[in-house]
């Protein structure tokens, strides 16, 4: 078996048990904790539609905070709508998802998708050189930080290099694309891309407490 | 023994002229896929190459590959230089059957010892000797012997190459290629199936002009011709890059001529020439005529998933192990609660 | 010959040659050795872990945002002043202890054990820069409740004996004798009837059976007796059968700001039953933020299940009563800017009856820039304004609040929380500021309209 | 014999593989002019879609010289209408096409008789004399 046939068979394979299971280990690890009901008398309706407002609602930005954030959330914005974009919308990875979803949708041409997932990754490396520069940001980070950057821009990179190819064929280049995946799937549980998921369940969690209080939220 | 005649005076006794010399020249080149500021070295190397012995042995194979070689061996520039080899052995295309031939093999080797080409078609059944045998003699050991004072070997075919469709999955035969019993030799690998006419008689002309064998990837083939991808030198490729895809055989996609990566096409993984060099003297090539491209350059092409599933597609076992997976997701999750729950339940006792 | 101060050292990292700020003080409380603190903190932080919690605390993505939203940070740029790094210790003993993956944790030791110097050094970062006013939590993109957390943590501080001195202090007074400040019932008593006669208004006190429950905070009582006043005669306006009561008078909660979750319960209950004695409809809170939170969100999980009665806050009150028309006010002319108290507008929901309020008033209302709900704290909430030593960083963290207030060129600047108004005090005392802050109770009392029916 | 189907041949030649031949060419008559350099594409090495290589030849148009070689088969050497742009084409005694070539020269080497077939060609007069 050769290095892409391992790594398009049994790696991504076991990185997707490993995905789902930690995923769901994590979600029903926090969901089975001790409840803590609330009995204070709602000022409004909370509930699961409070839930999916602030979903929505805190992927902007308050304006108040508009300015003292504009440029790391600039920064991941770029980031994540190019990893949204390479990931869903480029036409080879609608096929791999087709593959087993057995539906498809419109991609976008290459060239959107390369210049995407360029910005993505540059975004991603001004992301990373504001963590280490930034005081703040120093001395909150910890190896996770670190780890999961690697572990997102690892794939971006390798998959923005297998059209540009330097010296390497391009089927190793693939399989050593497909195996950062798998390693992006199987970090991803675990650390802070866990907010991936955690992001609906947090962001949840507020509009359940606040919502009902009629507080901002 | 009698010294061979050069390249050179065979052309000049057939009365070609200097110029025709060197359009010869400059066709060379191009099958050799070198640059044309090669010409005149390639000028100078063929006037002054020799004649070699060549022994061709067909084992587990479907003459495909002679087929190609013998269809493109009409009278044209390639097939000037199949004038200027000697052919000595090839029980297909020989006259000459039984005692008869292998007498002429053992002649050829004994004449050219250490000096004359093998080129070997088909795998090697290693399951059983009897699988395959010529005049009575098992592949493995036709191999063995033949190569024993040869230059070196060339496997024509991806069988020969690399075990090719007798090797496949679950190879009944217990079929290998040459380069799994030939060490001690150097090996060219030839893949294709078949492999382009032209590119097999680049490889001779290679050894005939050079002397020497060409630069070779991983898998013993030659740069020249295996350097790049299909995909790298196709026509469509500008489709792939605009996200252009036929879906299916027929669509709207199909008729434009759209890329093929979503029909199978295995030309990004593939490294052979047809997307340049063409088949049929030049004329298409399969993803020019409307079909994606199988891979049979590659090793273990009939193993490696569809035909017609894109590249990009994972393997992945049924829903049910991921089903699992979701399951044990659940119950680590709920001991990973229970416990946190226990360690507080005991903090709390604690006080 | 110049002599050198040799009790300053020259901190020569600094980015400017400067004196290395004297150590921050270390408070202890009681005599536990060191690793029974360690273990008192670790248990009464894990006693919070919960869903709720635990979503949050799995969120985080170490994004920093939060530092700028927090008005310690943005005052003094101390990285360690960055919201989420106050709950590091909390976060830490959840990953270790309690999380999805705190086998593994523990396993490979990926968090290191909580340790006493920890303990000491989050000391100042759990109490004396953070006021719990929750801007943070508006600014996190996953929507964490720090602030909430920051509460939490305050469990297993007070437990281990390492919170401010002061806050102590204040918080063991009040569990003692049902005052922060040790304002006795009869004390209380006293103050009402002295109110009642300066103001000359009919102040209920002790009444049997009553629609109304009106508390007060120790702080009004103590330092502003006139709402005690402006509280009556509000009441008596809108024709409500209401009391104040000697069982049930406090409405602070240092339980609550101090970390003592069984003190917060006491204190809480204090009122609860008072009310439900004199079967109260509704329960009127003063003009005191945390009594606000303390109460109408977390006082029916103190009883354990939803209280009988209504729990509002004064402003609430007023502007219901305005509203409905129980009560008018003359119209002012003036302009008047409003200071939200973090616990009454941003995490208690009742931004817009300050706002109501304010509108009868007809005063020139000027808005601060990111008012209402985004509001820069007073700096002096969650019981810092107690802590004395905290007093240089609330001051600078003031001056935030004092541009906010400039901006508007307000005649007035109008509250209605008697802890940012103490805070407000203190630091208009500390800088000679120009404002005052004004109570809005007060001011709709001073302006009611006699009823005319 | 009829092909069972009819073959949609694709309607536009435009695979975007011309254009960056064209620039290479204009590079080569640059490098002409500049250091007397000659550059010969090898068109056999590049990839062409159906339609592309006849679009190409009629870009480059006719020239004002055009000779034809008869060694081996046939050969064509064509000045195209830009001068300095040469298109060689090679066939076989079969008239197959074996090799068509862009050259970018003054004068293309195989147009110039060869030294070789002179020494013959002079030994071959000579003889005339006898």
């Amino acid at each position: 078996m050769d290095l892409l046939e391992f790594a398009k068979g049994p790696a991504l394979q076991v990185a997707a048990y490993i995905l789902v299971a930690g995923s769901i280990w994590r979600i029903v690890g926090i969901l089975l904790l001790k409840e803590k009901p609330d009995y204070s008398e709602p000022r409004q309706s909370g509930g699961l539609l409070a839930a999916l407002k602030v979903i929505y609602t805190r992927s902007f930005t308050a304006s108040p905070f508009k300015a003292a954030t504009m440029y790391p959330k600039m920064l991941a914005y770029v980031m994540h709508l190019g990893l949204f974009a390479v990931v869903l919308l480029f036409v080879p990875h609608i096929m791999f998802f087709e593959g087993f979803l057995g539906f498809e949708w419109p991609g976008l041409p290459n060239s959107v998708i390369f210049f995407l997932g360029v910005a993505a990754v540059v975004a991603g490396i001004a992301l990373l050189v504001r963590r280490l520069t930034n005081p703040v940001l120093r001395l909150i980070s910890n190896f996770d930080d670190y780890f999961s950057w690697f572990a997102t821009l690892f794939p971006l990179v390798t998959g923005l290099l297998i059209p540009v190819r330097i010296g390497f064929h391009y089927e190793t280049l693939l399989a050593i694309h497909i195996l950062s995946v798998a390693l992006l799937m199987i970090w991803l549980p675990f650390g802070k891309l866990g907010h991936t998921f955690l992001v609906f369940i947090t962001r949840g969690t507020t509009g359940m407490v606040f919502e009902r209080r009629g507080a901002k939220t | 023994m009698k010294k061979r005649p050069t390249v050179g005076e065979i052309l000049q006794a057939k009365g070609v002229s200097r110029r025709g010399f060197l359009k010869y020249c400059a066709t060379t080149a191009s099958i050799l896929a070198l640059p044309p500021s090669m010409i005149p070295r390639i000028a100078e190397a063929i006037e002054n190459a020799r004649r070699p012995s060549v022994i061709w042995l067909s084992f587990q194979e479907c003459t495909g590959c002679t087929e190609s070689l013998t269809r493109s061996a009409s009278p044209t520039v390639e097939g000037l230089i199949f004038d200027a080899i000697s052919l000595d052995y090839h029980h297909t295309l020989q006259a000459a059957a039984g005692d008869q031939a292998e007498a002429a093999r053992h002649a050829a080797m004994k004449e050219n010892d250490g000096n004359y080409l093998v080129l070997v078609d088909g795998s090697i059944p290693l399951g059983n000797p009897g699988f395959s045998t010529i005049a009575g003699i098992s592949n493995v050991d036709m191999l063995k012997e033949t190569v024993a004072g040869a230059a070196a070997v060339v496997a024509i075919g991806s069988c020969a190459a690399f075990g090719g469709i007798p090797g496949a999955d679950p190879n009944p035969t217990g079929a290998v290629s040459v380069t799994d019993l030939v060490k001690d030799k150097p090996v060219i690998n030839v893949p294709g199936c078949p492999p382009i006419p032209m590119v097999m008689t680049a490889v001779l002309t290679q050894f005939l002009t050079f002397g020497q064998l060409p630069a070779l990837d991983k898998f013993g083939r030659p740069l020249a011709f295996y350097g790049q991808t299909i995909h790298d030198r196709c026509y469509r490729r500008p489709f792939y890059e605009q996200g252009k895809f036929a879906k299916t055989f027929d669509d709207e996609g199909a008729k434009a001529g759209w890329c093929l990566y979503k029909l199978g096409c295995k030309g990004p993984t593939t490294y052979n020439a047809c997307a340049t060099t063409k088949w049929n003297s030049g004329t298409s090539f399969p993803i020019e005529a409307g079909h994606p491209c199988l891979g049979c350059s590659e090793p273990n092409f009939w193993d490696d998933g569809g035909f017609y599933e894109p590249l990009s597609t994972g393997h992945f076992d049924s829903g049910e192990k991921l089903a699992g997976a979701a399951a044990a997701g659940v119950a680590l999750g709920a001991v990973a609660a229970a416990a946190g729950r226990r360690r507080q339940a005991k903090f709390m006792k604690e006080g | 010959m110049t002599t050198v101060d040799g009790r300053h050292e020259i901190d020569r990292e600094a980015e400017r040659l400067a004196y290395k700020p004297p150590e921050i003080r270390h408070d202890k409380q009681g005599d536990m050795p060191d690793e029974e603190r360690i273990n008192q903190a670790m248990h009464h932080f894990v006693k919070n872990f919960n869903t709720q919690t635990a979503s949050y605390l799995d969120g985080c993505l170490h994004c920093g945002m939060c530092a700028d939203a927090c008005h310690f940070h943005v005052r003094t740029d101390d990285p360690r002043y960055t919201p989420i790094w106050k709950i590091e210790l909390f976060k830490r003993t959840y990953k270790r202890q309690v999380g999805p993956f705190a086998f593994f944790y523990r396993l490979f030791g990926l968090k290191r054990h909580v340790t006493i110097k920890d303990l000491e050094e989050w000391q100042h970062l759990l109490y004396d820069s953070c006021t719990v006013c929750g801007r943070c939590s508006l600014v996190c993109p996953m929507g964490i409740d720090i602030a909430g957390l920051v509460s939490m943590a305050r469990h297993g501080m007070f437990k281990a004996g390492l919170i401010p001195h002061e806050l102590h202090e204040v918080a063991k007074t009040s569990a003692e004798t049902g005052s922060p400040l040790g304002i006795s019932p009869d004390k209380f008593e006293e103050r009402v009837e002295w109110m009642a006669d300066e103001h000359d208004v009919e102040i209920p006190m002790d009444v049997e059976k009553a629609d109304v429950l009106a508390v007060m905070s120790s702080i009004e009582i103590n330092k502003y007796p006139q709402s005690i006043a402006a509280t009556a005669k509000i009441l008596n306006a809108s024709g409500e059968t209401w009391t104040f009561r000697k069982d049930g008078f406090e409405a602070t909660n240092f339980g609550m700001l101090s970390g003592n979750p069984d003190w917060q319960k006491a204190a809480s209950m204090q009122l609860i039953n008072a009310a439900i004695k004199i079967g109260a409809k509704t329960l009127v809170l003063p003009e005191c933020g945390h009594a606000y939170m303390a109460l109408r969100w977390m006082g029916a999980n103190m009883y354990g299940k939803p209280l009988p009665f209504k729990v509002m806050h004064i402003s609430e009150y007023m502007a219901d009563a305005l509203n409905t028309g129980k009560i008018k006010v003359k119209k002012l002319n003036k302009s008047v800017t409003y200071h939200d108290p973090c616990q009454v507008s941003r995490r208690g929901g009742a931004t817009q009856a300050a706002r109501d309020v304010i509108k009868h008033l007809g005063v020139d209302f000027r808005e601060m820039e990111y008012g209402g709900d985004y509001n820069w704290c007073c700096g002096g909430g969650g019981g810092v304004v107690t802590i004395k030593r905290a007093d240089p960083l609330r001051h600078r963290v003031f001056k935030l609040k004092m541009d906010q207030v400039e901006k508007t060129e307000a005649d007035e600047v109008l509250s209605s929380c008697a802890n940012c108004r103490q805070s407000f005090d203190d630091s208009q005392a500390h800088f000679n500021w120009d404002y005052t802050m004004g109570s809005l109770m007060e001011t709709v009392a001073e302006n009611l309209e006699e009823r005319t029916s | 014999m009829t092909t069972p189907q009819e073959v949609q041949r694709p309607t536009s030649p435009f695979h975007g593989n011309v254009r960056p031949i064209l620039n290479e060419v204009l590079h080569a008559l640059d490098k002409l002019l500049g250091t007397n350099e000659s550059t010969t594409i090898d068109l056999a090495s590049l990839p062409f879609g159906p339609g592309e290589l006849e679009h190409l030849e009629a870009l480059l148009g006719k020239g004002e010289l055009s000779a034809e070689l008869d060694a081996l088969g046939t050969s064509s050497i064509r000045e195209t209408a830009y001068p300095g742009v040469w298109w060689l084409e090679h066939r076989n005694a079969f008239d197959e096409v074996v090799g068509r070539y862009l050259e970018i020269t003054r004068t293309p080497e195989i147009l110039s008789s060869q030294d070789a077939d002179i020494v013959a060609g002079r030994a071959h007069l000579e003889d005339q004399f006898e």
